[in-house]
């Protein structure tokens, strides 16, 4: 029963990818949209009966379907693990999924290879089920890589222009760099404790005694290293922002809402692991809290609609890695729960109104939208509240529970992590100022064709706004649901669990405060002197350095691509030249042996007599002499 | 011994036929008459005799060999039919020649006695004499014949000093009286002498470096057929008689004067890894076939060297190498002969092309070649093998290594030849299909490949 | 017949054989001319029958004197042989100095 | 019925396929390599039903030299691969007009013959008389079929035969020296040798020369690159998709096990070649104009890794090495046929004048895709399963050989896809690029499909290989 349950969330996904290669083009835009988003819901469903089981029995369900790869002192089964943790995973990713089908259907009937666009989203909700719901590390690898590869695939969907390739090929190796490390943290958990099944694991290091820590931390540190990689933490976050290349459904899903907080899901996944390692948690924490400030600040400047979401989302990941440095595992999921919602929700809103403008992404040719797309706008508003941290929605609950944590463990990283989410406010709301306030500042052509966008992509937005409203009582501060629900995953007692004293209300002020102000900044810049962002080339200062993100990507390939390259050009121009000279220098030498040889064979009967008497002398006297 | 008297009969019948005015018959008969002699030759194998006070003594070596000298002349006497063609009245004496050149062949490897010795190498001499300048208006037939004569004579001179020190060494020609007397008598210093100018000789005749400058020369020059002759029959003749000569006399493993059986050893060691080095690196650049395949002859003498250390246990792996070899050299020689008919020269430029107008021949050009490179399942593969391994258990490391890197360096010319035959476009017609020329070709290299999958039937025969 | 043996050692016989022997060599290292050649090679056949008959004397023994007369008729033969190559050289290009016989080398 | 049977199935169809005319060779040469494959799975089922299917008799008696086929799980794995990938490999050459097809298809069998043999032989003689005789026909077929302007191409390919050749003659001396030590060639006899330290590392030199030539290691790897892409593309599948496995897999039947304390006191040097020769191939990979240079230099890299993990002398790293060869065969032989594909409507192999495919073909580009991405090692194909195990056996000798061999993984990626951006990405090629033909699409699938499924469900292969792997180890630990 619950062997097909699984079966059926897993392989209805791919059942969808599957009919939609192979009848998509035949079958119609409208129809291989509907199976896709069927297909999705269909897992949805799925994923809801086994919450109502979980939440019933309180424990998890495990299914082995095969022997999958046999390493000597490691077997490594095909199984799945599904648990609290995973099936809170599914609901969203399944749920936020099939609304993000749902609005696809109408935002990519332009497109000639709907179906494709379709049957990726499919493959990618496959892979990422697979990667929630795997029972070992390895498992999680095959959904860790999938997902990799539909970024990539999704990324680059307008193939023809060959800077998408390229943000989709950056995506897919700065990918396998992480990759790389989650590899290396497993040979090393695989060696330490012959498995990589999560249930065995958590008993072996449980019972585990003297354990080499270091040799855990090493792990943990590579496995980290993974989770930056999917994760878009610093170093490798420059991809996420140049994944906007792919249509905006792929950002809302893939580059907000889900593949990204894999990294999240799977330290919580390993929380045993990373508690016995101290020294990795600080730096996930204060990696965390670097990132977050990092990426505000670079948002701040961006005009780039799609832009300044991305780096919000980078932002809000680092937020959640702060929390997961200090413990704080549940904290950091039900942040991440809200942050699907509401950067979804924005995300999608950014779509309508790309939409609607034809594919105009530059905030500073947008403006006074306000009227002619309000689903739009309230929806947006509403989730921009959210992630600011206003009051009772739900961004100000979990954000809060980061910040309280934060507070509570160190308050330098606490400090970093409210100037970064006071800068959120303030960039989110410089977007919503700029776009739906003050005139239209686009071309008259657009302006006529300004036009709320179809039902179908506002149904989405208007649901997520609701989620982004009220998800936040999942876990409200004192008694939380959330948290009892997670409790039988941690092995440590709880951490967020703060009783509600005055600290913690300052504090709660304090950041209120900070959104408001944030808030008021953008206000005052963009809307009572209302001034608009200047074009690119009359940048200055430090602004300047903002709008380029530090050059990072700049000094990354002056660093690590351009001597790689040069490399291959010098193997290949000197090195290889050279050693097939050597090997043909062999022959060559022989060759000339041979050219100067025939001098001696002059044809002249009396030298080759000479040398026949000369051979016969030595060899007689050679003879007297070894007498 | 009845097998040496048929030979020779059969040589004069060559001569009665010209004067029969029977030239057609000439050929076929001669080759039914040898294979007749060669099943004689197998009735007498395995009979230990002496004839003549021990003139002449038949032993399973003599006829294994005189068996594969005799298979080699029917090849050769095969070929001679189309070689001859255009001068018809000389036939009869061509064959002639090569019957009584088989007789000496066959006394060589027979003898008893250093005058037999000496007989048979100067009948074969001046046979070849004769057949290298037979080409009596080409200067290069001349040039080929005076050159060879010259030296070859002086050679024989050599040797001949070589027989006199020895006989005054030892009071008698008799192999197995010397073989006694120098187990027994304190040796006076010449009869190493003595023995040294024999081997010199010898190696003369093998064209082993550094006496072999004349090889190149004189093949380029004599016909083709002689060639042919030359780098198959005599080679292997000599080689031959060069190996019963020391394990027939068995001085060297019964010299009790260690160091002398040292100095032996080492000169054997010097002179064949001279021999392969040099023919192998000097046949990189030879354009005329003939030429590349005297030194590549000059290189396999240098692996045929290697079984003198062996001697009392490599008589079987040499038959089995000198057949290997000597088939392969009639094959390609036949091929060659059938490609260079009209040209006046054999450049490799004549072969160009040869894989699309007679793929048959090419083939069978391109397996010989292997074989000499000693490219597996040729016969050639396997002989290098035996005599490698014979080498190893008597301890030549060393020298077995200079030989691989040898059989490196050669695959360098070997291949050119296949390359052009395959890679290069034809440049010339090629008409007709002789029927000789092929039926040899093809037996030769069939023989060769039976050779390399059955090896024990030639290896055991010496045991 | 031993006395002239025994007033002159037979290392005497070997080194007059051995300086004729060496006296044909470079007779056929130096001279030019084919038919010279020759007979230095002829020399050497002969020095090396003289040393023949000595040793037979010297052994006792009557094989050395047979093989000389062996000897003697192939030189026979040979010559004849070369004679008759020298002769169509000489038919071909009007000369008998080896030094013309350049034409095979390399 | 025994092993032998494949062999002579092989053998009499190079000959019949000669003779059949050049009208029907392609025909009849698929049909034997099928009617071997079918065989060779025969054989596969009674061999797992505990028959014995292996060949010994005498063949010559100075110096004792037998005609021994042994098939153990090792030996059928590689026959497998081998009969697999033959038809796969004459069936997509159908595509292709060659002149004088009968020889060129009767060369192909008799090369699979000999590679058959060579997986198969027990006898160290027998071994190198099949190792050689590979040899021969993919020297013809290189210099005869191949392309490219002809004196470069014979200058390459007679290169790679005089290399190829010094080496394993050097290998033949070893065996050689090693019968004058035990009286036999038999496998058996030789495994049972103890040889002094010295004498083991001379023997192991003299097979590494030959096998790192083969394989290619670098810095022997020289003749590749050029061969590769002069050659017709059947020749270089049969090259890079069988020929290479053959050194491989003499490094686990005849170099370990023969001269065990050379390889275990030297294995760091071995496997660092090997990385070496991961990070080298990748990187020089990188900027390549060729697409088959490319290839052949992806192709560096994988087996690089390979024989690092043969050479960690584990049971993972044997295991994983095999699966590697199994999954690199097969992935290599779908990209050179991609080339091929690719060659047959743009007749170039410029990089440069390729891209903008992906618009005009959607099939080939998934098939294509499915194939990069596998030669990348993505999880759910083989390749990962064989790359996953390898990089583990590494990590267990030494967690730097992980990572560095791991950068395969990411350098991997960088040229894979950077070759498939600009071979198949971008603006529509003004040149129209026809979607794969029937023919040729059903090679394609054969392979993805193989590749798949042992992605999913490696344990048939597991479990055939591993005995035989463990008994190679028994005999590697004896002492």
């Amino acid at each position: 029963m619950d062997t097909n349950l699984a079966l059926i969330l897993v392989l209805t996904p791919l059942l969808g990818f599957l009919v939609n290669v192979f009848f998509g083009k035949s079958l119609g835009k409208t129809v291989s949209g509907a199976i896709g988003t069927i297909a999705v819901a269909i897992s949805f469903v799925v994923s809801l009966l086994l919450f109502n089981q979980i939440t019933s029995t309180g424990k998890g369900i495990e299914v082995t379907l095969f022997d999958w790869i046999q390493i000597s002192n490691l077997k490594i089964n095909l199984g799945f693990l599904l648990d609290q943790l995973s099936v809170l995973w599914l609901l969203f990713v399944t749920g936020i999924g099939s609304l993000i089908h749902l609005y696809s259907i109408s935002y990519m009937h332009d497109d000639e290879n709907m179906h494709k666009f379709f049957s990726y989203l499919n493959l990618f909700v496959f892979f990422m089920i697979t990667l929630v719901i795997g029972s070992n590390l390895l498992v999680l690898f095959i959904g860790w890589e999938g997902v990799g590869l539909c970024s990539y695939l999704l990324i680059g969907f307008w193939h023809k222009n060959q800077d998408y390739n390229d943000a989709a090929k950056k995506a897919f190796i700065m990918n396998r760099i992480g990759d790389l490390g989650l590899l290396i943290g497993m040979f090393i958990i695989g060696s330490m404790f012959s498995t990589l099944d999560y249930a065995t694991l958590k008993t072996a290091i449980a019972g585990a005694s003297n354990l080499d820590s270091s040799l855990l931390s090493l792990a943990a540190l590579c496995l980290f290293i993974g989770a930056c990689g999917k994760s878009a933490q610093i170093p490798l976050y420059t991809w996420l922002p140049d994944a906007m290349a792919g249509p905006t459904p792929v950002s809302a899903l893939i580059h907000a809402a889900t593949m990204v907080t894999a990294g999240i899901f799977m330290v919580t996944r390993l929380n045993f692991v990373f508690d016995l390692a101290t020294d990795v948690q600080s730096v996930i924490a204060i990696i965390g809290a670097i990132t977050s400030l990092v990426a505000a600040t670079i948002g701040l400047v961006q005009n780039d609609i799609k832009k300044v979401l991305a780096y919000s989302t980078v932002s809000q990941l680092g937020l959640m890695f702060l929390a997961l440095g200090f413990g704080a595992y549940e904290v950091a999921v039900f942040h991440v729960i809200t942050h699907a919602f509401f950067k979804a929700c924005l995300f999608l809103g950014s779509g309508s109104v790309i939409h609607g403008l034809h594919g105009e992404q530059d905030m500073r040719n947008m403006g006074g939208l306000r009227k002619v797309m309000p689903i739009t706008f309230w929806t947006m508003l509403i989730s921009s509240l959210a992630i600011s941290g206003v009051p009772f929605f739900s961004g100000f609950f979990s954000k809060d529970e980061i910040l309280l944590t934060a507070f509570h463990h160190s308050i330098p990283l606490y400090v970093v992590g409210s100037v970064a989410s006071i800068m959120t406010a303030f960039y989110m709301f410089r977007l919503m100022f700029l776009t739906f306030f003050k005139e239209f500042r686009g071309t008259e052509e657009q302006k006529h064709h300004l036009h709320e966008s179809g039902s179908l992509i506002t149904i989405p937005l208007i649901i997520l706004a609701i989620l982004a409203t009220f998800g936040g009582l999942i876990s409200l501060p004192g008694h939380s649901w959330l948290n009892k629900y997670l409790a039988p995953l941690f092995t440590k007692a709880t951490e967020g669990e703060h009783h509600l004293g005055t600290t913690e209300y300052t504090l709660m002020g304090v950041a209120v405060l900070g959104g408001l102000l944030g808030i008021l900044i953008a206000y005052v810049k963009y809307f009572k002197q209302d001034n608009v962002p200047e074009a690119d080339e009359n940048i200055t200062g430090l602004s300047k350095v903002l709008y380029n993100k530090y050059y990072v990507d700049e000094v990354y390939d002056a660093v690590f691509v351009a001597p790689v390259n040069s490399l291959s050009k010098f193997f290949r121009d000197y090195i290889e030249t050279g050693l097939s000279a050597l090997v043909f220098a062999l022959g060559k030498i022989a060759n000339e042996i041979a050219f100067q040889g025939k001098k001696l064979q002059t044809g002249s009967i009396g030298l080759y007599l000479f040398v026949f008497v000369l051979g016969l002398c030595a060899i007689v006297s050679y003879i007297f002499l070894a007498q | 011994m009845n097998t040496l008297i048929a030979i020779t009969g059969l040589g004069i019948f060559c001569l009665l036929f010209e004067i029969l005015n029977l030239r057609k018959a000439i050929i076929p008969i001669t080759i039914l008459g040898l294979i007749g002699v060669l099943a004689l030759n197998f009735y007498e194998f395995g009979t230990e005799q002496s004839y003549y006070n021990n003139m002449v003594a038949v032993s399973k070596f003599s006829t294994a060999f005189s068996s594969l000298f005799i298979v080699l002349t029917i090849f050769l006497v095969a070929l001679s039919h189309n070689f001859y063609q255009n001068h018809p009245t000389k036939i009869s004496d061509y064959v002639a020649i090569k019957v009584f050149l088989l007789a000496g062949a066959v006394a060589m490897v027979s003898f008893g006695n250093l005058a037999m010795f000496f007989l048979g190498i100067e009948i074969l001499s001046i046979a070849l004499y004769v057949l290298a300048a037979s080409d009596r208006l080409n200067i290069k037939s001349n040039e080929a014949g005076m050159k060879y004569f010259l030296m070859g004579s002086f050679a024989s001179g050599i040797i001949l000093f070589g027989i006199c020190l020895i006989y005054g060494a030892m009071g008698s020609f008799d192999i197995s009286e010397i073989h006694e007397s120098a187990l027994s008598a304190e040796l006076p210093i010449w009869f190493p002498i003595g023995l040294i100018l024999m081997i010199i000789g010898m190696l003369f005749k093998v064209a082993a470096v550094p006496f072999h400058f004349w090889a190149p020369d004189v093949y380029e020059g004599s016909p083709a057929l002689t060639t042919a002759l030359m780098s198959t029959l005599a080679k292997v003749v000599a080689i031959a008689t060069l190996f019963k000569l020391i394990a027939g006399m068995n001085v060297i493993s019964s010299l009790e004067n260690q160091d002398l059986l040292n100095t032996f050893e080492v000169i054997v060691v010097i002179i064949s890894i001279a021999s392969m080095c040099v023919g192998n690196i000097m046949a990189l650049r030879q354009v005329n076939v003939k030429r590349m395949l005297a030194f590549s002859g000059i290189s396999h003498a240098g692996f045929m060297l290697m079984t003198l250390l062996t001697v009392s246990a490599s008589a079987g792996v040499l038959l089995y190498y000198t057949a290997a070899y000597a088939l392969s050299g009639i094959a390609a020689f036949s091929v060659i002969l059938y490609v260079c008919r009209d040209q006046d020269n054999e450049d490799i430029t004549n072969f160009h092309g040869l894989g699309k107008t007679n793929p048959l021949l090419a083939a069978i050009l391109t397996a010989s070649l292997l074989s000499m490179a000693g490219i597996p399942i040729f016969s050639g593969f396997f002989a290098k093998l035996f005599l490698f391994n014979q080498t190893i258990q008597a301890g030549y490391i060393g020298l077995v290594i200079v030989a691989v890197i040898n059989s490196i360096i050669s695959v360098g010319y070997y291949f050119k030849l296949i390359i052009a035959m395959y890679s290069k476009e034809p440049n010339q017609e090629r008409t007709g299909k002789p029927f000789l020329i092929y039926a040899t070709a093809v037996v030769s290299i069939a023989l060769n490949i039976i050779l390399g999958l059955f090896p024990s039937l030639v290896l055991d025969l010496l045991q | 017949m031993g006395n002239i043996l025994n007033q002159i050692g037979i290392e005497n016989y070997i080194f007059l054989s051995v300086v004729l022997f060496c006296i044909g060599i470079f007779g056929v290292l130096y001279r030019r001319n084919a038919i010279i050649v020759f007979m230095s090679i002829e020399i050497m056949l002969n020095a090396v029958n003289l040393l023949f008959v000595a040793f037979s004397t010297y052994h006792q023994d009557a094989q050395g004197q047979v093989f000389v007369f062996f000897s003697m008729a192939v030189a026979a033969a040979e010559v004849a042989v070369g004679l008759a190559i020298l002769v169509s050289i000489f038919r071909n290009i009007g000369s008998i100095s080896i030094d013309n016989l350049k034409n095979l080398k390399g | 019925m025994n092993v032998s049977t494949i062999l002579i199935i092989l053998l009499i169809g190079a000959f019949v396929t000669y003779f059949s005319g050049d009208k029907l060779a392609s025909k009849v040469a698929l049909l034997f390599s099928l009617a071997a494959l079918v065989c060779s799975i025969v054989l596969l089922n009674n061999y797992s039903a505990g028959e014995n299917i292996s060949v010994i008799n005498s063949w010559i008696t100075q110096p004792k030299i037998s005609f021994a086929l042994n098939a153990d799980g090792l030996g059928l794995a590689m026959v497998l691969l081998t009969a697999a990938l033959t038809p796969i490999i004459i069936f997509s050459s159908f595509g292709n007009e060659y002149k004088n097809a009968k020889a060129f298809y009767g060369l192909i069998l008799f090369m699979a013959f000999a590679m058959t043999g060579t997986f198969l032989a027990a006898d160290g003689l027998l071994y190198y008389i099949f190792w050689e005789l590979a040899l021969i026909p993919i020297y013809f077929i290189a210099l005869i079929w191949g392309n490219g302007d002809a004196e470069e191409r014979r200058k390459a390919v007679v290169k790679f035969f005089i290399y190829t050749l010094a080496g394993s003659l050097f290998m033949l001396t070893a065996f050689i020296y090693l019968y004058t030590k035990a009286g036999s060639f038999l496998i058996e006899d030789l495994y049972k040798l103890d040889l002094s330290a010295c004498e083991q590392l001379w023997i192991f030199l003299a097979f590494f020369l030959a096998y790192a030539i083969k394989i290619p290691i670098i810095p022997f790897h020289t003749w590749q690159a050029n061969v590769y892409q002069k050659a017709p593309t059947v020749g270089t599948m049969l090259l890079s998709g069988i020929m290479l496995k053959m050194g491989l897999y003499s490094v686990l039947r005849w170099q370990l096990p023969i001269a065990p304390l050379a390889a275990k006191e030297y294995m760091n040097i071995f496997i660092a070649l090997g990385i070496a020769g991961v990070i080298y191939g990748s990187i020089v990979a990188l900027r390549q104009k060729d697409l088959k240079k490319l290839l052949a230099y992806s192709s560096l890299a994988h087996v690089g890794l390979i024989a690092a993990g043969s050479y960690t002398l584990t049971l993972d790293g044997l295991r994983g090495a095999v699966m590697q060869m199994i999954a690199h065969g097969f992935v290599v032989v779908g990209l050179f046929f991609a080339a091929e594909v690719i060659y047959r409507r743009f007749e170039t192999r410029e990089i440069e004048a390729m891209g903008g495919i992906r618009t005009q073909s959607p099939k080939f580009t998934s098939m294509f895709l499915i194939l990069v991405l596998a030669s990348v090692a993505l999880p759910s194909t083989f390749n990962f399963v064989g790359e996953f195990t390898v990089l583990y056996s590494l990590s267990q000798v030494n967690i730097w050989f992980a990572i560095l061999g791991g950068t395969t993984i990411i350098l991997g990626a960088y040229y894979m896809l950077r070759m498939f951006q600009h071979v198949m990405l971008g603006e529509t090629n003004s040149k129209t690029f026809a979607d794969v033909s029937l023919n040729e699409g059903i090679s394609f699938v054969a392979i993805i499909a193989v590749l798949l499924f042992f992605g999913f469900y490696p344990k048939p292969i597991t479990d055939l290989i591993t005995p035989s792997l463990e008994t190679i180890l028994q005999v590697i630990n004896k002492n």
